[in-house]
């Protein structure tokens, strides 16, 4: 398949978008029929608190070459997951760095319902920051 | 276009000092009945209006006024020495041709025989038959009209008249409407082909029929001419815009702007002439103003006596 | 008449539109068992059979589609389709409406909606719920995503062939079918009996629906739903895709001359809300609405209305007074531009009516609830208690209660099930005391 | 810059039927006469609307081109009744050509 | 590895039933969905995979019951539209086929595929979305949803005729009510006018009408000078710390409004019904209650200084200011008179307030425009407008406006007999404001000249000089950043609160027993917001009907044997009360173990990614689940 | 006779009421599904040289264009045909792969 090849190329996105503002956001973006490219895959979760640090970690050694992280930022539903978030972020960080991995390869932004223009930015910067980078090479382990 | 202060002014003095806005005494004009038999007594009087008779006059005095419209000399107009002698008086009888006359008179004698085809208890008398003063009314003259209705309506009044029969819509629409509002005075009017109460198989024909714009939207008489056309076997085709929805010939303008005039029928006439059949008009105006825009067009009245004819 | 079956309920709901639907869901979740009468062989009404919905723009198939399913799934909701109301009244404390059962042709409880009798039909027949553009068969299930799927003979186009019984794998046809009547009791009513579009016939100068080219709102909705009849815009004359698209606004509403005075109140936003739709798929088209004033007054639909225009889509202050037929398809609006231009003649390949809406339903001689001047049901308390009538337990919501958008319909239904269930508490306490 | 002249309304009154602030300013009269001029007769309601006296009086000609045939009437979606009032206005201006 | 081949084996006897819809062509006009078909039947844990033109049609649910129903699948996943859509459809379809509605999982191919990606890439996208929803779906167990004990008792915040309406039909249908009210009146802003439009009704009798069903209702207990201060708990079980206090305004001069011991019951011009019993110190209750209704109500917009000389000029007034002076002097005459001056010609400017475009209109100190039409301003202004011109012929009016919006029933014959009145009517474009001035050139007069170019003539500039000039000014929400920020409700853009769907649940929020009643929604005249608080109360009545609540059952789940009671997850859960250490007998030893009380669990997963033994999920959200789908992103083979 | 047969005979003798009841609208029927079968045989017929717009089979065939349209339409709805290319302002439509063995 020639086009899995090209799309291996590019280098996955794997974007975690929240239930209540970035999911549906994503589906704002549809509505509108605002294209994007395809290397771009979408998990519904209720918040992204959800995920230990290991959990980045292993995306990336599995294949994944870019993480956005769209939360509903301040707007969240869930009080005080925003914050623990961020600061688990950090450690997320420190654990890239260790591992050589360049820190810009996971973003954590705010996306509401309707930040059609937003969401499309987010994609085109990971997307020629994946393409200045290339594939993450993972000491392995 | 001419400045409309003049032409009311000529119109309304014509009015005020002949009953006539043309200036032209009644004697000269209304002729058609001489050599008519005609009933003086009956139950309803026929009312011509006089205004089938004046379009002949109107259409040379108009042929004038086309000519000199936003010209230079259109300016003159207002110079009253220069227009009576064709606008008004005895100088446009004299140059409006006999034969034209004729044809409108003979429109006149064929409603009346309709009217005595179909049985209808009438009469005629010509002292009587006054213009309406209609024109006045269009043209704004509110006193004038008023004045001059009421002088007409006096007049058959005292002779004791109840029941009219009208022969154009203008003439009607002044005596239905105008006179009971502005004048109260109110006569049982009836036009004469509503009257009209025979059949006949003669008709063969398609005709393109149409409707002045007092009789489809003022008065809603649209149906009943339609209907006697049917009775004698001649169809009405459909047009678009009918009835209720009739477009102007552009008559109504002709003393203000014969261009105008002439403009709005070429697109009227365009619109009739998609049907491609006979063109029957059943208002003095809209006959003259077709005519002027270059169509064949036939009175109704012409139409119905040809049935009886044959 | 005699009504061979009878059948009590709570609530008897006449009209399965979204209003009755939303009246009835809102009823149904709260243990009162309704009953909705539909004349349409599917429940869904006009909402089922719109493209998109402003101003949102989200698939109206696909928010109505749930709730027309979750309304024939209810365990506390009995959906009568191709069903007339007769007559309905009140005698004491019941509510009684006769009712006919029109024939499908078609045996209801064997249909499984496979469709072999509409594909082997041999009759096309000009298919209405695609504005007329397309065809469907004498026997045909209404549409895809009609509720219930059961197929609908039209018995005046059907020769009699007799393919559709021999295809038939469940043996569901029977041309003998006779109209069935029978009678609903319930303690209450609501009327959810809808619109209609002001027909095109009532304004002669727009060409009384004879101008090639000149369609009517709800057939655009046809147009631009993705099962339409041509999966896409084309101008119905000879199908060429429109450069320039015009919107006729007030065309049947504000107008006396046409019999209606009132505004219709949805259709500047259903025109706004094409035009974006239009402007999606033919990017390049130009796209103007004639309008007298653009009534965006819900909630998000200024908004919108800005959004349209910041989207290119022209917006002429003016009345069309006139429509006539163009050049090679072409159709003319005269109009009087007011920017000192004067009177204008221009030139579009698609022009749309913004139909406006006129009651679904004359209650004259059936049920005697009183229409007010616009003929719409007559409410009597409309502000404190806009869903009475004036007959006792007698209820109204949505379009059958005057011009109403979707949003305001389905408010206005759970407005109407709560007075319905208040009179019904109110019933049984005052049975209570009484006995 | 026109002054708004709201009592003009009333100096019509004796003329015509009191319906030209009826109008919403549609157009369809102007589009729907068979003269196709300009504005007219919108133009001329709406002078009264604003109390435009003087722009009746130096337009006053136009209202002569009006046929009365009473399309403008019959479609005038709001029964304002156009033909009406441009028959009224002839009737002021003429009473006013005549005072002077 | 070895674990992963014992994995599989466990798991492959698990039946996915795949089912992906065309969408009448809105899929599969850019999906290749057959192929996709092909693709997807060939993933292991794959039982079988179905097309549809639209899966959400009956027949298309039909296919998937009838699977289920024989045994060929047990899990579920539809790829269609956006999961908000349809997911609940689906999950309704399993159930009635007699299976749980949780193992369902949702594959949105057309949102987020065909609508964004074309040709070959939008099908491979699509092949590997459903593969990844397979994945899940694989790994679904069945759920019970949480029922929770309701209580039969609902609260009503506002006393306007929104709040009155929403406690009076609850009460009718047999529910307790309380009404808590901030100001000590009832009756909100519709107390503020006179006759309303179209209907001519008096508000007075509206609010004493509705007011009166209220306070003599046993079943509803109002408080006057109440206000929320504490919110916790969840749908059924709400309970409301409220602050019963003095109000604002100064008691005295709410005496002199007629507020005294003796009028209690009673409507006051420009205030309300007066309830009586302002507490003198603070006071403090709680209230539990299954249900809450915000109908928290609007507030009239108030212009900035200068805008059209609001504020420097004494003759330009707001429209709720001249229906109060009209109200308050009623004495006929030919001229209306304001403040004692002799009106002889005024001018109404609409939309101020209202359909704010930026770049043209400035905004407000919070950054705020108001791009929103307020939807009742028309009819108001006409309304007063016919009052003036019948009551007072010799005070002439002028109209500014950009549309006339009399959409209503009623309304245009508001807008018809304006005119009628010789209301004179001047229309101006969205950038051209008229501008108010005072007025030099007319010797001084009038006061003040409005100048506008007029659109209707012909694009003119007249001037209007005035005696008055009336802005007609739109609605706000009122501000309840408290409650906001207390029950974490949402807003829009437009500052007013947001409902789940704005076309198809306008009186609800996300949160669960939470409804919306009224203008603090959107702007609406008085029967609109008597029709949502009606459904409000429906909506209530189905939640409380049946004594209990079904819920969601995502919430957090403790592996008893992996955990080890090190209370982290306490530590890092968002909802007091949610998670506990407690102790528990685990084969016969007392241990410290995590515990979840499920009504207070938010399902966020913040105890999942602090656990340090793997030992807490989140129901229907696992991380194994979300393992499982990067996998699926990443395999070589999904989209051959 | 077997009860087979009386009820064959029966429906038979019924099916002729229904049909004289309904001849009015079976007529009807019948002269449209002629007309109906012409028109899509002409349309097809021009059609398997090739794909082409609405127009050019509308002339080729000397329908109007309006009808050949709603043939068009009824045909893409049943399966018959596909669309295809656009030329200029229409789009061309092609006889759908399956088509040949469904035309009858």
């Amino acid at each position: 398949m020639t086009s899995l090849e090209h799309s291996q190329r590019e280098g996955k996105i794997l974007i975690l978008a929240t239930e209540t503002c970035a999911y549906p956001g994503a589906d704002s973006v549809g509505q509108a029929h605002s294209s994007y490219p395809t290397n771009t895959f979408i998990l519904r979760v209720r918040a992204p608190v959800l995920f230990p640090e290991q959990f980045y970690l292993d995306c990336f050694k599995k294949g994944i070459s870019g993480i956005i992280i769209m939360s509903c930022g301040e707007e969240c539903p869930y009080d005080g997951a925003y914050k623990a978030m961020a600061t688990r972020l950090d450690r997320v960080y420190k654990m890239m760095r260790q591992q050589d991995l360049d820190i810009r390869r996971l973003r954590l932004t705010a996306i509401c319902t309707v930040c059609n223009r937003a969401f499309l930015n987010e994609v085109n910067l990971m997307n020629t920051l994946l393409q200045e980078i290339g594939p993450p090479q993972m000491a392995q382990n | 276009m001419y400045n409309p202060k003049d032409i009311i002014d000529i119109i309304a003095g014509n009015v005020r000092k002949t009953r006539n806005p043309f200036g032209i005494p009644k004697f000269l004009v209304n002729r058609w009945h001489k050599g008519f038999d005609m009933p003086g007594k009956g139950d309803a009087m026929l009312f011509t209006g006089l205004m089938y008779q004046f379009v002949p006059y109107i259409e040379k005095s108009t042929k004038y006024l086309a000519k000199y419209e936003d010209t230079f000399l259109g300016n003159f107009i207002r110079f009253a020495g220069y227009i009576p002698s064709y606008l008004s008086g005895l100088g446009l009888s004299v140059i409006t041709p006999g034969d034209e006359k004729k044809k409108f008179n003979g429109i006149l004698q064929n409603i009346a025989k309709i009217l005595k085809a179909s049985k209808v208890d009438f009469f005629y008398r010509p002292d009587l038959d006054d213009y309406s003063g209609v024109l006045l009314y269009d043209l704004g003259d509110q006193e004038g009209f008023v004045k001059h209705a009421r002088y007409v309506a006096g007049k058959l009044k005292a002779a004791g008249i109840k029941k009219l029969i009208t022969v154009d819509p203008h003439t009607t629409y002044a005596l239905i409407v105008l006179f009971p509002k502005y004048v109260g005075e109110s006569f049982e009017v009836k036009t004469y082909f509503e009257l009209v109460n025979f059949q006949s198989k003669n008709g063969h024909r398609h005709v393109t029929l149409h409707d002045p714009c007092f009789y489809g939207r003022y008065l809603d008489l649209s149906e009943v001419p339609k209907k006697v056309l049917t009775d004698l076997n001649v169809e009405c085709v459909p047009v678009r815009n009918a009835g209720q929805f009739t477009n102007c010939c552009g008559g109504p303008a002709e003393s203000i702007s014969p261009k105008l005039s002439t403009e709005v029928g070429d697109r009227r006439l365009e619109e009739l002439n998609l049907t491609g059949e006979k063109i029957v008009a059943m208002c003095p105006i809209c006959l003259g103003n077709l005519r002027k825009s270059g169509a064949d067009v036939e009175d109704l009245s012409t139409v119905i006596a040809q049935c009886l004819e044959k | 008449m005699n009504s061979i079956l009878k059948t009590d309920f709570d609530v008897l709901v006449v009209g399965g539109g979204i209003a009755g639907l939303q009246t009835a869901l809102d009823l149904g979740d709260q243990d009162y068992k309704v009953a909705v009468v539909e004349k349409d062989a599917t429940i869904g009404g006009k909402m089922i059979r719109l493209s998109k919905v402003f101003p949102t723009l989200d698939c109206a198939s696909c928010i109505t589609t749930p709730k027309m399913a979750s309304a024939a799934h209810h365990d506390n909701i009995t959906l009568f389709t191709y069903c007339d109301v007769n007559s309905l009244d009140r005698v004491g404390q019941t509510v009684t409406a006769d009712v006919t059962q029109r024939p499908r042709y078609v045996d209801p409880n064997k249909c499984i909606g496979c469709r072999q009798c509409e594909y082997h039909c041999p009759v096309y027949v000009s298919d209405a719920e695609q504005g007329g553009f397309s065809a469907t068969k004498a026997i045909s299930i209404p549409f895809s995503n009609a509720i219930p799927q059961i197929a609908v003979m039209d018995v005046e186009n059907c020769m009699l062939c007799g393919k559709c019984e021999k295809v038939c794998p469940t043996h569901a046809i029977d041309y003998f079918q006779e109209p069935e009547q029978f009678v609903i009791t319930a303690k209450t009513a609501v009327l959810t009996t809808g619109f209609e579009l002001t027909p095109v016939s009532n304004k002669h100068q727009y060409g009384m629906g004879e101008i090639p080219n000149v369609i009517d709102s709800m057939q655009m909705e046809r147009l631009l739903a993705p099962h339409g009849p041509y999966n896409r815009v084309l101008r119905p004359s000879d199908g060429m895709e429109p450069d320039s698209i015009a919107y006729v606004q007030c065309a049947g509403s504000r107008d006396k001359s046409m019999g209606v005075s009132y505004c219709s109140r949805v259709c500047c936003m259903y025109a706004i809300k094409q035009t974006m739709l239009l402007s999606g798929s033919l990017p390049l088209a130009d796209i103007t609405v004639y309008y007298m004033d653009i009534r965006a007054f819900g909630k998000g639909y200024e908004q919108f209305y800005q959004n349209a225009k910041a989207m290119g889509i022209e917006f002429v202050k003016g009345k069309v007074a006139k429509i006539s037929e163009g050049e090679n398809g072409g159709v003319e609006l005269h109009y009087e531009s007011q920017d000192g231009e004067g009177v204008v003649t221009a030139n579009h390949d698609l022009v749309v009516l913004s139909l406006g809406m006129v009651p679904g339903w004359n209650p004259e001689g059936i049920c005697p609830v009183s229409a007010d001047s616009d003929l719409f049901v007559k409410t009597i308390r409309p502000k404190l208690s806009p869903t009475l009538t004036d007959m006792e337990g007698v209820f109204v919501a949505g379009a059958a209660a005057g011009p109403k958008d979707i949003v305001d319909t389905i408010t206005e239904s759970g407005a109407a099930a709560v007075e319905a269930a208040k009179y019904m508490v109110a019933l049984e306490r005052s049975r209570k005391a009484a006995a | 810059m026109a002054l708004l002249n709201p009592n003009f309304a009333e100096e019509m009154e004796p003329f015509t039927e009191d319906t030209a602030l009826a109008c919403f300013n549609c157009g369809t009269c102007t589009a729907i006469c068979p003269l196709i001029y300009e504005h007219f007769p919108r133009k001329m309601i709406r002078y009264i609307q604003i109390g435009a006296k003087d722009r009746i009086l130096e337009n006053a000609q136009e209202l002569w081109r009006c046929l009365h045939c009473g399309l403008c009437t019959q479609t005038c979606p709001r029964e304002a009744n156009p033909g009406e009032i441009i028959l009224g206005l002839k009737r002021f201006v003429v009473a006013n050509w005549r005072r002077s | 590895m070895v674990d992963e081949n014992k994995d599989k084996e466990k798991t492959s006897k698990r039946k996915v039933g795949v089912y992906i819809c065309y969408c009448g062509g809105n899929i599969s006009d850019h999906v290749d969905v057959e192929k996709v078909r092909e693709r997807v039947e060939k993933q292991p844990e794959v039982a079988v995979v179905r097309t549809n033109v639209f899966m959400c049609s009956d027949p298309g649910q039909e296919m998937i019951m009838e699977d289920l129903k024989n045994g060929t699948i047990d899990r579920v996943v539809v790829a269609s539209c956006a999961p908000s859509l349809h997911e609940t459809t689906f999950r309704g379809a399993i159930s009635r086929a007699g299976g749980n509605p949780y193992i369902y999982e949702h594959a949105n191919i057309r949102e987020q595929v065909s609508w964004v990606h074309h040709g070959d890439k939008a099908t491979d996208k699509a092949t590997r979305l459903v593969s990844m929803a397979a994945a899940k779906a694989e790994q679904l167990k069945p759920l019970e949803s949480i029922r929770v004990e309701a209580r039969k008792h609902a609260t009503v915040i506002g006393g306007g005729i929104a709040g009155l309406r929403a406690a009076k039909d609850l009460a009718d249908r047999g529910i307790k009510v309380v009404l808590l009210e901030k100001s000590p009146f009832l009756g909100g802003q519709l107390a503020n006018l006179d006759r309303i439009a179209p209907t001519g009704d008096k508000a007075a009798e509206l609010v004493s009408d509705l007011a009166g069903q209220v306070l003599n209702d046993d079943s509803i207990t109002v408080h006057t000078c109440s206000a929320v201060e504490n919110f916790e708990g969840y749908v059924g079980n709400f309970k409301l710390g409220v602050k019963k206090q003095p109000p604002e305004m100064d008691q005295e001069k709410i005496k002199q409004l007629g507020a005294k011991d003796e009028a209690v019951g009673e409507f006051i011009p420009f205030a309300g019904i007066y309830n009586g019993a302002m507490p003198s110190v603070p006071e403090e209750f709680t209230v539990e209650t299954g249900v809450i209704i915000l109908a928290t109500g609007f507030k009239s917009y108030m212009p900035y200084k200068g805008e059209y000389g609001f504020g420097e000029y004494e003759q330009v007034v707001t429209l709720p200011e001249l229906i109060r002076s009209m109200a308050e002097n009623k004495a006929a005459g030919n001229l209306m008179e304001y403040n004692g001056r002799k009106i002889r010609s005024m001018a109404m400017i609409h939309c101020v307030g209202s359909r704010q475009i930026p770049g043209i209109h400035p905004e407000n100190e919070g950054g705020y425009l108001n791009e929103y039409c307020s939807r009742t301003c028309c009819s108001a202004a006409l309304n007063s407008s016919n009052i003036i011109r019948t009551s007072y012929p010799g005070t002439r009016i002028f109209e500014f406006y950009r549309d006339i919006r009399t959409y209503g029933r009623g309304q245009e014959e508001l807008y018809e007999d304006a005119a009628r009145n010789q209301v004179v009517f001047l229309r101006f474009d969205d950038d051209a404001s008229p501008k108010v001035a005072r007025n030099t050139s007319h010797s001084g007069d009038f006061p003040l000249t409005v100048k506008v170019k007029d659109t209707l003539t012909f694009g003119e500039d007249v001037e209007a000089p005035v005696d008055l000039v009336v802005l007609v000014t739109g609605v706000e929400p009122n501000n309840v950043s408290d409650l906001v920020e207390m029950m974490k409700l949402p807003v829009g853009t437009d500052r007013f609160l947001l409902e789940v769907h704005p076309k198809l649940r306008p009186v609800e929020l996300p949160i669960s027993g939470i409804l919306l009643a009224g203008t603090c929604q959107a702007p609406m005249d008085v029967g609109e917001a008597c029709n949502a608080a009606g459904a409000a109360a429906v909506k209530a009545a189905a939640l409380l009907g049946r004594g209990y609540v079904e819920l969601d059952p995502f919430v957090a789940l403790v592996d008893l044997e992996k955990c080890k009671g090190t209370g982290d997850c306490v530590e890092a859960c968002l909802s007091d009360g949610a998670l506990n250490i407690v102790e528990i007998e685990l084969d016969g030893q007392t241990v410290k173990r995590a515990q979840v009380t499920p009504a207070l669990c938010l399902g966020c997963g913040a105890c999942v990614g602090v656990c340090p033994e793997n030992a807490i999920e989140v129901a229907g959200w696992t991380l194994k689940q979300y393992e499982a789908m990067v996998d699926r992103i990443v395999a070589q083979e999904v989209a051959a | 006779m077997s009860q087979e047969d009386t009820s064959k005979k029966e429906k038979k003798a019924a099916m002729k009421k229904l049909r004289a009841a309904r001849k009015k609208w079976i007529v009807k029927a019948s002269v449209r599904v002629k007309v109906q079968k012409k028109a899509l045989k002409a349309i097809k017929g021009h059609l398997e040289k090739g794909a082409a717009t609405v127009p050019k089979v509308a002339g080729v065939t000397k329908m109007p264009a309006d009808e050949v349209l709603w043939y068009m339409a009824a045909l893409k709805k049943y399966g018959q045909i596909v669309e295809a290319e656009k030329d200029g302002g229409y789009f061309r439509y092609a006889l759908s792969e399956d088509t040949t063995q469904e035309a009858s």
